[in-house]
């Protein structure tokens, strides 16, 4: 029992410590790609910026809902399932992908849910259109996963880090790999996830909520870019095996962090995408096909192993 | 160039018609119409309320005359006033009717009236009492937001699958009364407070104001003031069509595009400041002159600075011009052909990008645009882009107007001198036009007995928002923003 | 496509570039050389006596009518008395400087002018004196 | 306490029309980068802890304007940019509804200037965070 609480606390800390650095780093570097200063300390309040940034919604009226302890709590509970570090893991079962990502998926369908009873009517049918968006996006991430899981015939992480001691599975999956990038990206794209300078127009639902709630969905934000990361380092670039002399926590750290700056600085690089056919399109043509095919190549591969121990 | 050709261009060139059109009027109306003014390419008729519906049918239907656009309609219920402007593109002459009433007391009935406008220009509806904005039945509304070019007017819509049947701009929350702006002021005073009415490009009303008086007092301005004030007219121009695109980087989502824009603008209104000693309001031009003189120092570091702001110009037009994203927003969306946008009276670069070439700065040929050698940018399909990318050429054109101006400021006196109390006005109404960044901008103005003046300002606003509204219609609700974004609908309305 | 991983190339370079921000409290752009900040009355260096002899041209010639004079009579010429600037109501546009005969009235550089209460926005005769401090352009080294 | 943790870093909203509006953005951009001080331009009036009033106010805008002060949720802050807004330089003194509006809306900080700097923006954001 003490040592679940231990675990416990060791990721809430780990997520806390991350989220002030995460959240410092991208005020930071994308005020310095547009050749800006960023936030710099003005008086006492200036060290702990991204700290009190979000304290003050505290300090605000609001009104309190469902949606968002349901959220809050799923964001949390995430972590049970994914595990950041090999010593950082509650619970073990054979079914631990599938559990991610079903809470992932719920998740954003209870953000989206929480912001469409909006007086802004223009916010409800942006978010619908966004529905119809991620799900699109999300088709060819799961075909990722499941060409990955198929590889190493298994759906618990332990056992996908611990095949790729030799070679990470990139060298095997490099067409899922990439579609992978492509999808999170576009995914982060939607959801505004990295949102803290304001000033923009397009319905966004990390507009919606004041007060604690609008806290809620900017941690959720942040998790879910955590997980999207933490995801695709486990999948593909080998977790938490460690590379010569470096040890495993923190190759996930340099990891964790390389894959966010790039992941940051490609955000930017893109314009808002609001328009509804071309994403659809760009998933169904292009993201679709090439992930159904590099299911299939992984099966023929698996077949062709496994059964007849060809290669 | 064939001779066909040639004789045909020869045809087509607009010169001093007005003067033939004043001779042929009297053969043509009778004395139907009370008196004529003229002021180079505009004529101003006075016309009774009775009478104005034969006049228009003249206008409209006889051949030689061509006025076919319904460039304006300003009611002014207080002053018993009506203005109506009609537009012919061809000869570049502009006939403004001024309807009132000859007996004081009888009120002019604008419903009828607009109601017999309609009869001969359909798109006088714009002018009347538009139903649509006060019924229920509608899907959506969006409220004026944050972005500048989408904060003066509330969005009316109706749509079905995400197709937009109806689009309605009322911009009832930003029109303002100008009549307390100006009330008991004299021209000085006059010049630092009219700026206000185009606050994105501030020197164009100031200019309009003293060109018309100027007019009226048919005084002659030394050369280098002249030149001076087409420094600071394409220093403006720049500075008003960078925010424009501020605008759009803006709605596009396009965070880097913004930041170099706004760079960008700032060395502008470094220079504007440097002349002028304000960086938006410039309240430098003054009748027979500009306020003050530019020293040598401040052209050479014009000319020092003006190679960077040119390239790092091309470098955001790059970005326009190649991002899949930001084409798929523009790229073939909401056009306007040449006969549609000539119905809705547009002027400006909005004209320009359907491909029609009308710009006062060549055909009217007020200051000494004529002295230098630019070319007026056009468009080809009318669609977003188009909009987009004429600005950039504008401000190509623009800055090299400002690089040969420059070069060749010739020496002399800056200002005529003159006792501005002395001067006694005759009592007479005078119209004065310029080519404003978005349009043509126009300043009617009423000298009364006692220096009291009157002024009725005729922006671009009105026509780029009927155009908007029609160009809306059929359009994606996805491209909504950035075609609204993209007309440039900006400074508010006066009524 | 292609475009997005140049932007992301040209995004990458802008983080090793050096920014563009004035660092505002600490560091100021230079203001230029007759722009127009807040107006001040001069004095005559030789007998420091204010040089305004309250004859209201720059009352009359105020478009936002924000200047108030008083004067009084004092033998056969007019003398100043009070001189107020509302700042609520002046839009800085110089029409005073261009108008007063003598030079007694001139525009300063400075511009940063924020106040809790409206009252303190009505300037009087000594602080209008006081703001010859702020006629150097680059006043804020002395602060 | 609370208080100065919602001033550590502002969210404001800018309404109205005019040249003030130009003058703010321009103080987002990169020279003046007015987000070193945690201040942000926000999109929607829930969102904001201080409302901007600047430029023309008309009859219809100056009831649109209790609407967005409605939204805000407490605490707020007001500021009175430029000339415009100080003075209702549009309105006749005797209006009805500029009546209400003084009374109903107090300018916690007043900025004069045709329009002001960037410069002053940015002070006078600073000034705001400094009253008690």
């Amino acid at each position: 029992m003490l040592l679940i609480l231990r675990k416990i606390g060791i990721i809430i800390l780990t997520l806390g410590i991350n989220l002030y650095i995460v959240s410092f780093l991208n005020n930071k570097i994308i005020a310095r790609m547009e050749l800006r200063r960023g936030f710099k300390g003005y008086k006492r309040s200036g060290t702990g910026f991204p700290f009190f940034s979000s304290l003050k919604y505290i300090a605000k009226d609001y009104d309190f809902s469902v949606w968002d302890i349901i959220i809050f709590v799923l964001s949390l509970s995430i972590w049970a399932f994914l595990p950041i570090s090999y010593n950082i893991s509650l619970v073990e079962s054979d079914f631990n992908l599938i559990a991610v990502i079903i809470i992932y998926v719920l998740i954003i369908i209870f953000r989206i849910f929480s912001v469409s009873y909006s007086k802004y009517g223009f916010i409800i049918s942006d978010s619908l259109k966004r529905i119809n968006q991620i799900l699109a996006l999300m088709l060819p991430m799961f075909f990722c996963i499941l060409s990955v899981a198929v590889l190493n015939s298994t759906l618990n992480f332990r056992t996908i880090i611990n095949s790729q001691y030799q070679l990470w599975n990139i060298a095997y999956q490099p067409v899922g790999f990439v579609v992978f990038f492509i999808s999170i990206l576009l995914q982060i794209k939607l959801l505004n996830l990295f949102d803290l300078n304001k000033f923009t127009f397009e319905g966004n639902i990390l507009k919606e909520g004041e007060g604690i709630s609008k806290l809620v969905h900017r941690f959720s934000g942040y998790i879910i870019i955590f997980f999207m990361i933490i995801l695709f380092n486990t999948l593909y670039l080998g977790g938490w095996e460690k590379l010569y002399m470096i040890r495993g926590d923190i190759m996930v750290a340099l990891k964790f962090y390389v894959v966010l700056i790039f992941i940051i600085i490609f955000e930017r690089s893109i314009s808002n995408i609001n328009n509804e056919t071309k994403i659809i399109n760009l998933s169904y043509k292009i993201l679709l096909p090439l992930s159904v095919f590099n299911l299939l190549l992984t099966i023929v591969f698996y077949i062709l192993r496994n059964v007849y121990s060809l290669v | 160039m064939t001779n066909e050709e040639l004789k045909f261009n020869i045809e087509k060139h607009p010169i001093n018609h007005a003067e033939d059109i004043e001779k042929e009027i009297d053969i043509l109306f009778g004395n139907k119409i009370g008196a004529i003014y003229n002021f180079g390419k505009e004529l101003l008729f006075d016309v009774s309320p009775d009478n104005l519906s034969e006049v228009l049918n003249i206008l409209r239907n006889n051949p030689d005359l061509e006025f076919n656009v319904l460039a304006y309609i300003k009611k002014k219920p207080e002053k018993n006033l009506l203005l109506i402007g009609l537009l012919s593109y061809d000869k570049g002459i502009t006939i403004n009717i001024r309807v009132k009433n000859i007996i004081a007391e009888r009120r002019i009935d604008y419903k009828s009236i607009i109601d017999s406008v309609k009869k001969y220009f359909k798109n006088a509806q714009y002018y009347s009492d538009r139903q649509y904005l006060k019924d229920t039945n509608r899907d959506a509304v969006i409220l004026s937001q944050l972005p500048e070019t989408l904060d003066t007017f509330d969005i009316y819509l109706s749509f079905e699958d995400n197709i937009i049947n109806q689009a309605y701009l009322s911009n009832e929350i930003s029109m303002f009364n100008q009549d307390i702006l100006f009330k008991n002021s004299d021209i000085n005073k006059i010049i630092a407070k009219i700026n206000i009415l185009s606050y994105k490009a501030a020197v164009f009303p100031e200019l309009c104001f003293c060109l018309g008086i100027e007019n009226l007092l048919s005084l002659k301005i030394p050369k280098r003031a002249t030149y001076i004030r087409m420094l600071l007219c394409e220093l403006f121009r720049i500075s008003s069509h960078l925010s424009f695109i501020a605008n759009t980087s803006l709605i596009i989502g396009n965070q880097n595009a913004l930041n170099y824009t706004l760079t960008e603008k700032e060395k502008i209104l470094n220079i504007i400041e440097i002349i002028t000693g304000s960086r938006v309001i410039p309240n430098f031009i003054r009748i027979g002159g500009v306020k003050k003189d530019i020293d040598d120092s401040i052209i050479k570091m014009i000319l020092k600075s003006l190679p960077g702001i040119f390239k790092n110009i091309r470098k955001i037009e790059d970005l326009f011009s190649s991002d899949i994203v930001i084409l798929g927003k523009l790229k073939e969306i909401a056009y306007l052909n040449i006969k549609d946008a000539r119905s809705f009276g547009l002027t400006g670069p909005n004209l320009r990008a359907s491909g029609f070439r009308y710009d006062l700065r060549k055909d009217a040929g007020y200051l000494l645009y004529k002295d230098f050698s630019f070319t007026i940018p056009l468009g080809r399909y009318g669609d977003n882009l188009d909009r987009v990318i004429i600005r950039f050429k504008e401000i190509y054109q623009a800055l090299k107007i400002i690089n040969e101006i420059a070069k060749i400021l010739p020496i002399g006196p800056v200002a005529k001198m003159m006792d501005h109390s002395a001067i006694v006005f005759e009592e007479s109404p005078i119209i004065s036009s310029v080519e404003c960044p978005d349009g043509i901008f126009k300043l009617y103005i009423e000298i009364k007995p006692g220096s009291e003046i009157e002024i009725i300002p005729i922006g671009p606003v009105s026509n780029n928002m009927h155009a908007c509204e029609q160009s809306l219609e059929g359009c994606n609700f996805d491209n909504l923003l950035t075609t609204i974004s993209s007309f440039c609908i900006e400074s508010p309305e006066m009524y | 496509m292609l475009r997005v991983i140049k932007n992301f190339f040209i995004n990458l370079g802008n983080i090793f570039r050096k920014p563009k921000t004035v660092l505002y409290p600490k560091e100021k752009i230079l203001i230029h050389e007759g722009s127009r900040g807040l107006p001040r009355l001069k004095l005559n260096l030789d007998t420091l006596d204010i040089i305004c002899n309250g004859c209201k041209d720059c009352e009359r010639a105020c478009p936002q009518q924000c200047i108030t004079i008083r004067s009084g009579y004092e033998d056969n010429e007019t003398v100043l008395d009070e001189f107020y600037i509302n700042l609520g109501l002046c839009s800085f546009c110089g029409n005073c400087v261009e108008v007063c005969k003598n030079k007694a009235i001139d525009l300063s550089y400075r511009y940063q002018l924020a106040e809790y209460d409206i009252e303190s926005l009505k300037i009087e005769k000594m602080d209008l004196v006081k703001q010859a401090e702020y006629s150097i352009r680059d006043f804020w080294t002395k602060l | 306490m609370s208080i100065s943790l919602i001033k550590s870093s502002f969210n404001i909203y800018v309404s109205g029309f005019g040249c003030c509006k130009q003058e703010i953005i321009a103080s987002v951009g990169p020279v003046y980068d007015i987000s070193r001080f945690g201040i942000s331009i926000a999109s929607y009036p829930e969102d904001a802890d201080v409302l901007i009033i600047q430029g023309f106010l008309n009859r219809k805008y100056i009831k649109r304007l209790f609407e967005i002060y409605g939204a805000m949720k407490n605490p707020k802050w007001i500021v009175a940019y430029g000339r415009c807004a100080i003075e209702n330089a549009f309105f006749e003194s005797d209006d009805d509804l500029i009546k209400t509006f003084k009374e109903k809306i107090n300018f916690d900080i007043y900025v004069p200037g045709c329009p002001p700097r960037p410069e002053a923006f940015i002070y006078a954001m600073l000034r705001l965070m400094e009253k008690t």
